[in-house]
């Protein structure tokens, strides 16, 4: 029997999760551990779009888990009051893996950095990924170490220097949205720190999907990467750089005078005006090719950026494919223990 | 009950009780241990299995002991490729497979030469001249055919079979192709040896036939040649002589024969039925510690979920996150896998989780010898991890223990919220013997209560406020309204749990982690000592249990005293260990590495303990260790 | 600085690793150590056509080094009389890098299977294609651990039995070419062990690429996965399932029945008769998204298979870019250790 | 040279020296500490920094120890964003940071919370009241502004001074906005205090106009500041007495200042040059062992490669490739990555290749305490690994020492080819005190051999045949015709190096790795024991040198002898030190873990040494150190 034979790709993300019972506020999701991040750090406005989207949710706080690992953007867990595991370096998928296979009534969410989820974490991340465990996977992107005080990371442009890369750095970084898909990701999703709506919408998105999504977010550093994704806040900037997708819709951006067309097997952008509108691409969030040369059409100096959902398609997850078995087989075998430790062949000595 | 006295250079185990010995009669033994070897396509395993079935369907005491290549398919007829199966079967109750075979079946020369140095001066070799070929002579580096001068008839008493040819004749009739027909020959070496030891046979046919349920011609096949074996043994003059050995007078109850790897499999059952938990096994597969996973993952039904993850860490991960979400986390690896599961270890001690990590110890350093066992894996237990980071650690010490051992580590785990190590090894992982089968009802309640309630002075809970007795913090589940809390690898402040980089807090917290385990409730250690005389105490852990026990024994036999202590607890120690220690004039401590636990009691008790060390990839054998124990013996005396 | 202008990418895969003098023998590629497979297993096969084709790179024996992790596959080292490393599940990438940047003179390969490439070992070997290391990767695939005995690895297909998943797998498998080209790989090939020629010859552009060069090889383990690529070696059903690629020529197959291509931004399977010519697809391997669109061509149940190498591109290696920085360091200042110790600040205590 | 007697308490150093005490005039003292703490953005690293860098230029030994908040930028304002830095300098050589500061400058009401109990009675305190707002208190929880009743001046020589906005009226007319110029008080205050001591001021304006090269106008403005600080001590009133401290008899030579990592890091430079081999790092990023990674990035121009990989396991698996290839590899990082490498250094001691394995401790277990430094991995480095693993450790006993220590460890590494583990930790990595700048000539020849011929009987290459007196095996690296061989983690026939299987072979060849480390030649261990007639002796290792050191001292002036033997070598331990210790009625081992080299030498000697232990994350101080001296010294002697 396959996984997909065990069915329940049709479920919402948060089925199984117990709803409160009266409406919440984002300062019900306030804990009373003073945030400690840098002033200015990015990390403050994603807490707070956090804040502010779980109780649209409408799940009881004590059934939502975040789980992180080691990094400034992992600290995250402590200032929510939900429950929550700090855990350790790159390891928090894994072991949101164990917790979700063991709870389906639980909402559970990773907080990761890009060191954290791509460095040491990549490995427990893909694997996640491909497996399509119900995790929401929030991926810190501010393209440095800032908790180890300013080394580059997996995403760090190339030549970059930082504390460890005086002469620059060698690694050619890599494009989140592009591992994830190639590893098999069934929700991958992007969005700008800065950018509230589009990052609730993003994250609303991730939640009804029942599966692993993975969500990048890219966060600014005051501290040790400061700016990096500035060219994306200043309005006018943003504007020619910033390609918002949303599933069904022809790509375009700044305001419609930009477009998203084919060029090969890849994607261009060119002036709306110029194109024939049944050229503009139509954002179809199943295809993975699209969402793949989408990926590509982001590129690391952010001449243009993709936000929004890139991939979404429905796929049986790890942990409910996992549960289903347990059920049947309680189903099937009652669980006799005197039966299971007497086997077939056994012999009895007399008194 | 006493009488395990081996003189292992005794033919076909030791005629020390009345039994006529001539042509055609029958003798009766006490203990005999046969050894089966060949090529790993020779089906040794399965022989070996079955005449283990049927001389424990008889009553006989026994215990076993496998030896796999380390190659998966080693070229045929080489030495790496042979792969052996030795079982000691007793009217008394036995404590180790045996240290040399009273009887070897060699089925090709690489069986013959990889093994034959193990056989004493006057045992019985059985071998299937069928396979002495030039060719597989050469292969193994025979100059000439051992079979064709007198070196071994010298020494041993050798009956020389065409077991292929005979088999192949036997079913001439079936329509078997030639190949087929021979690969049932290690059924007729099964027949023969069934018939010299006066073992019953329904039950092998009876396996044979539900084996191969789906391939009938195959099922006959096999049934034939057994009994062509048999037949051979009843009908040839050659075998003048045949044994018996009477059923033991083992306790009573219900047996059954139980590798280690499947008894430890069986306690963590036990222990998610006697917890009331669901059990999830974060896991990722290495030898020799496999066969747990693929054993648990047959027993969803009893809300086990296996989960073989990308890798160790990953599946400690799992195994740890589960517990945190109120399951009983499990993880089960070999040594170069603690060593990668180490940093989570520590976060497990941080966090105060429960979680079971066996460690199936192999030789090591390194991949070092994968198939082979060793004990060098409890130093690594006790302190592979940055910080102070204290743990337990249990080891069971036979096959069948290791399910009484996994259900203590469940119940440390569940009681003081800690992770547990688990130390069993290959040679018991893979080893079997009988195996009294408990009581459901006597298995103990390992319940937990999960925190429902705030708990603090301040109406608001507390992740770390502790039980006083057990020093255990409260498992306050996802979940639980009201309860809302975030744990992790930072130091915790003692009863809030909030992050602290308080100097005096880490100092306190350091110590009561410490306390904590230091505080574990265990049993006292008993020790052996029949005649209440001895000066000399041997202590060991693990594995190595049989062997001391037996070579113990055999000094006791020779009217010299030695007190015997074996540790199913590396830590905490049991209270009365010292004390203990103390009774005596001299302590030895034999183990499979290089003087592990020695170095643990010569720091805590500073006793001048006597290590006795082999690190062969082989467990002890009685013989050696008998010496070994005689001439401290001896020293204490002069 | 950046990476690519420290140059170099023009180089080819051997530069810099002395040649023989004398021609060489596949014999000469033959260690004196027993070949320990079983009998019928893939790997045989593969080792003889590596030491087959080691001879016409021309290279000193004593120049190339095999590093291997653990499995089956990873005991190819010893069968070699080159220089190599067994080394521990996984790492081997790891390894090989440090010794390719220590050493510019030597030609590394890693031996991997599946399990170690993709399950303990992924991690490092997305990061070694993303930072484009000079080894040439061949993966043994499976789609089993066969040293351990038979359980399911990361490209088993969904809902195997094996010894650890009697009720079947749940886990969807990597897509190993996917997997790399969405970790920046600038080489991917594929091949099957019973094809000799076509092996060879993606062997051959994986020694001439300099880069990292990951060559997927199906393997048969005709003990715990016996005839997983049964399909692809009978010769009618490998003429419709196996499509060879071959940079710059139209992509047919089936003795040029069929041919690949278009569908959406993906691609599809056509009888070459029903289509236009021109509606062919080219190959072209600098193409990345074709390149991916051709890894979402084959498909685990080996309905298509693509072969051939799906990308080869050039850019800067790791290892050639931090030696360049390790010598214009040392042409731009002398290493004078006194001054170093020295420092800039310093006192004098007179005697 | 042996005058440190603290006695903490003392105001402004120990005036043990001839000076008049009176208004307006000077006092001479043989030391100071002083206690620089502000918020983490107020520049007390740079300003603790520069104060350093003058005492230093002057000739008083020194040395210092800064407190980093575990945030990269906690709350401005907040007890966690609270750093401070340390730093003791004197007319003799010292051994410490020092305990307590004689002088606290507080910058904020946080700085004063957090750092005021360490100040003893009557110690000198200089607060910054511009920060003492009401917001700012209550921030820290004080009620009410302890600056307004006598809770301080009765206890303390209090200075009230408006250091920013006196900073902000001396740079008025700079034209520098008030938030800019406020941004210098920091260089105010360091110019008070080098008033109040009177050091020199030009290399501190020198070292401003370079800092601020690019900004002239920032420079001036500290410069400014600085002055403006400077004559405030001077025209004020407030300030009745100054202080001199004179330079220390310091051994003849060139001297600089250095931190345990800036050493740490010039050691492997200068192991790289020494040994003719390029040096490849293979590391990840971790506190508090970033730094040398940092630091030895700017030094490619000496053949040094640093691979900043994707974790800690590529990171030693980088360096183990290198190695292999003839590179000197090295890997660096704490405690947490010591367990991730772990099954890594085990395959370095199967494969017997130099590597250096760098632990810079920090507090644990698990993520534990990171900017805080404990001595818990020792047990972790001896043990922490699958198997019978033994590995050499080398440990530094102070920030400057870490560069012998590194050449030391390179040493052992490339003579025996085995890894070394290299124990630092947190204290000595970011402290730092003078160095005796080495000379070049003098540094040890660390030149190796590669092997380049055949070296077995039979004319073929056995990579595993030893040189009879290291016992290190060849290093024959690829490029060498003629030896192409393979190497691994299985175990290895000794000799040939071929895979092998062999029990007697294993149990040969785990003695024999054992018997390499222990055979490894170290020096002596020195006992430090001026009056000869000790009876009890003190043992420690690594960082806590200092205040064991400057315990004795203090004990000894108490008239009470001890003996202080200090361990560099950890495995193997010095062949002399059975001897040392059997020579002392009673020895203690005090230390910054729960007693792990005490658990090795009680193992290992039999000694019931006491072991004394401090878990804080913090240094020992001297102060309490003597007081455990002391009293075991008189339990001794009663
Ligand atoms: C095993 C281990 N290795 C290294 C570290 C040190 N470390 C902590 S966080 C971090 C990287 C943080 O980067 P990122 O994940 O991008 O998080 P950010 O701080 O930028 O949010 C590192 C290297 C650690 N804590 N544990
Ligand atoms: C740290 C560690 N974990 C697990 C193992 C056990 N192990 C050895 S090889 C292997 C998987 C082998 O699978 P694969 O890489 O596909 O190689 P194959 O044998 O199929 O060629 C495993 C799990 C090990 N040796 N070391
Ligand atoms: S260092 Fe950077 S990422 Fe970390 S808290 Fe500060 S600003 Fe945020
Ligand atoms: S188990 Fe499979 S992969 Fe391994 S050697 Fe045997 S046939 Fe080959
Ligand atoms: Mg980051
Ligand atoms: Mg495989």
């Amino acid at each position: 029997m396959t996984a997909t034979e065990l069915g329940l790709p049709a479920l919402g993300g948060l089925v199984g999760v117990p709803t409160a019972d009266e409406p919440q506020k984002a300062k019900d999701y306030k804990s009373d551990q003073e945030v400690r991040w840098c002033p200015g750090c990015g990390d403050y406005v994603v807490l707070n779009a956090v804040q502010s989207f779980l109780p649209t949710l409408g799940l009881k706080r004590e059934n939502i888990v975040f789980v992180s690992g080691i990094g400034c953007s992992s600290r995250f867990p402590y200032y929510m009051n939900t429950y929550g595991m700090h855990s350790i370096h790159g390891r928090a998928p894994a072991i949101a893996t164990g917790l979700a296979v063991a709870r389906p009534d639980l909402s559970v969410w990773v907080v990761t950095g890009d060191g954290d989820a791509l460095s040491i974490g990549g490995n427990h991340l893909i694997h996640t990924l491909r497996r399509n465990v119900n995790l929401k996977i929030l991926l810190f992107n501010n393209r440095i170490y800032g908790l180890t005080k300013g080394q580059y990371s997996p995403t760090s442009e190339e030549g970059k220097v930082t504390k460890s890369t005086p002469l620059g750095s060698l690694d050619h970084p890599f494009n989140p949205v592009s591992l994830a898909l190639g590893a098999e990701a069934t929700f991958v999703g992007r969005a700008v720190d800065s950018d509230r709506a589009g990052l609730t919408e993003v994250l609303r998105q991730a939640a009804e999907h029942r599966g692993s999504a993975l969500v990048e977010i890219y966060q600014n550093c005051p501290i040790f990467n400061d700016g990096a994704f500035d060219v994306l806040k200043d309005a006018e900037e943003a504007s020619r750089r910033i390609i918002n997708v949303v599933h069904g819709q022809p790509i375009t951006f700044g305001g419609g005078d930009y477009a998203v067309v084919r060029e090969g097997f890849g994607l261009a952008v060119a002036k709306t005006a110029d194109v024939a509108p049944e050229d503009v691409v139509v954002h179809d969030a199943e295809d993975l090719n699209l969402a793949f040369a989408l990926s590509r059409l982001s590129t690391q100096d952010l001449q243009h950026t993709v936000t929004g959902v890139f991939r979404n398609t429905a796929r049986t997850t790890y942990d409910d494919a996992a549960r289903e078995q347990v059920e049947q087989a309680k189903a099937a075998k009652p669980a006799d223990l005197g039966a299971l430790l007497h086997g077939k062949d056994t012999w009895t000595v007399a008194g | 009950m006493t009488t395990d006295v081996g003189n292992g250079a005794a033919p076909a185990g030791s005629p020390d009780k009345a039994g006529t010995d001539k042509a055609g009669t029958v003798r009766k033994l006490d203990r005999v241990v046969i050894r089966f070897a060949g090529d790993s396509g020779d089906g040794m395993q399965l022989t070996g299995d079955r005449f283990t079935s049927e001389a424990a369907a008889f009553g006989n005491d026994l215990a076993t002991q496998p030896n796999f290549p380390a190659e998966i398919r080693a070229p045929q007829g080489t030495l790496p490729g042979v792969s052996s199966f030795q079982l000691h079967f007793a009217d008394y109750d036995i404590l180790t497979p045996g240290d040399r075979p009273d009887v070897l079946v060699a089925m090709n020369p690489a069986a013959l030469k990889a093994n034959i140095d193990d056989l004493p001066k006057g045992g019985i070799l059985i071998v299937n001249t069928d396979e002495f070929t030039k060719r597989n002579l050469v292969k193994v580096g025979y100059a000439a055919d051992p079979l064709e001068d007198n070196s071994l008839t010298e020494t041993y008493q050798v009956h020389k079979v065409a077991m292929a040819t005979l088999t192949i004749g036997a079913l001439e009739n079936t329509g078997l192709g030639k190949k087929d027909a021979e690969r049932a020959k290690n059924m007729f070496a099964l027949g023969l040896l069934s018939w010299m030891y006066h073992r019953p046979t329904e039950g092998t046919e009876r396996f044979l036939r539900e084996k191969f349920a789906k391939k009938p011609d195959i099922a006959e096949a096999n049934v034939l040649a057994f009994r062509a074996g048999w037949n051979y043994g009843e009908t040839t003059e050659s075998f003048a002589v045949t044994y018996e050995v009477a059923p033991a007078k083992l306790n009573q109850g219900t047996y059954r024969q139980i590798t280690g790897n499947t008894a430890l499999a069986y306690g963590i059952v036990a222990a998610g039925q006697q917890s009331g938990l669901p059990v999830v096994l974060g896991t990722y597969p290495i030898t020799p510690a496999s066969d747990i996973l693929h054993e648990l993952s047959k027993h969803k039904n009893f809300g086990i979920t296996t989960l073989q993850a990308e890798d160790e860490i990953a599946g400690i991960g799992a195994a740890l996150g589960a517990s945190y979400g109120g399951a009983l986390g499990v993880t089960s690896t070999s040594g170069p896998g603690v060593a990668l599961k180490s940093e989570t270890i520590g976060l497990a001690v941080m966090t105060e989780l429960p979680l079971i990590v066996i460690d199936v110890q192999r030789g090591g350093p390194s991949t070092g010898l994968p198939t082979k066992t060793e004990q060098a894996d409890l130093l690594q237990a006790m302190f592979g991890r940055n910080g102070e980071s204290p743990v337990a650690i249990v080891a069971p010490q036979s096959p069948a223990d290791c399910f009484d051992a996994a259900l203590e580590a469940a119940r440390i785990a569940l009681v003081y919220r800690t992770p547990v190590l688990l130390l069993s090894d290959g040679a018991i992982a893979n080893g079997s013997e009988p195996w009294l089968i408990p009581d459901v009802e006597d298995l103990p309640d390992l319940s937990v209560t999960f925190a429902t309630e705030p708990n603090a002075p301040d109406g608001t809970f507390w992740p770390y406020l502790r039980d006083p007795e057990t020093l255990a913090r409260p498992w306050a589940v996802p979940g639980t309204a009201g309860l809302q809390h975030r744990i992790g690898g930072l130091e915790k402040a003692d009863g809030t749990g909030n992050i602290s980089y308080d100097p005096a807090n880490h100092d306190h917290m350091v110590r009561l982690r410490q306390r904590k385990i230091d505080g574990i409730e265990v049993p006292d250690v008993e020790v052996d000592d029949p005649s209440g005389e001895a000066r000399v105490l041997v202590i060991g852990w693990g594995s190595s249990y049989g062997p001391i026990g037996a070579a113990a024994r055999r000094v006791r036999k020779l009217g010299m005293p030695v007190a015997h202590a074996h540790l199913r607890h590396l830590n905490p120690f049991p209270k009365n260990l010292g004390d203990v220690i103390s009774r005596y004039d001299r302590v030895i401590v034999p183990e499979m590495n290089l003087g592990q636990l020695a170095l643990l009691l010569r720091a805590k008790y500073l006793v001048d303990a006597i290590s006795y060390t082999k690190v062969q990839g082989l467990p002890f054998k009685a013989e050696e260790l008998q010496d070994v124990l005689a001439d401290v013996i001896k020293g204490v005396s002069e």
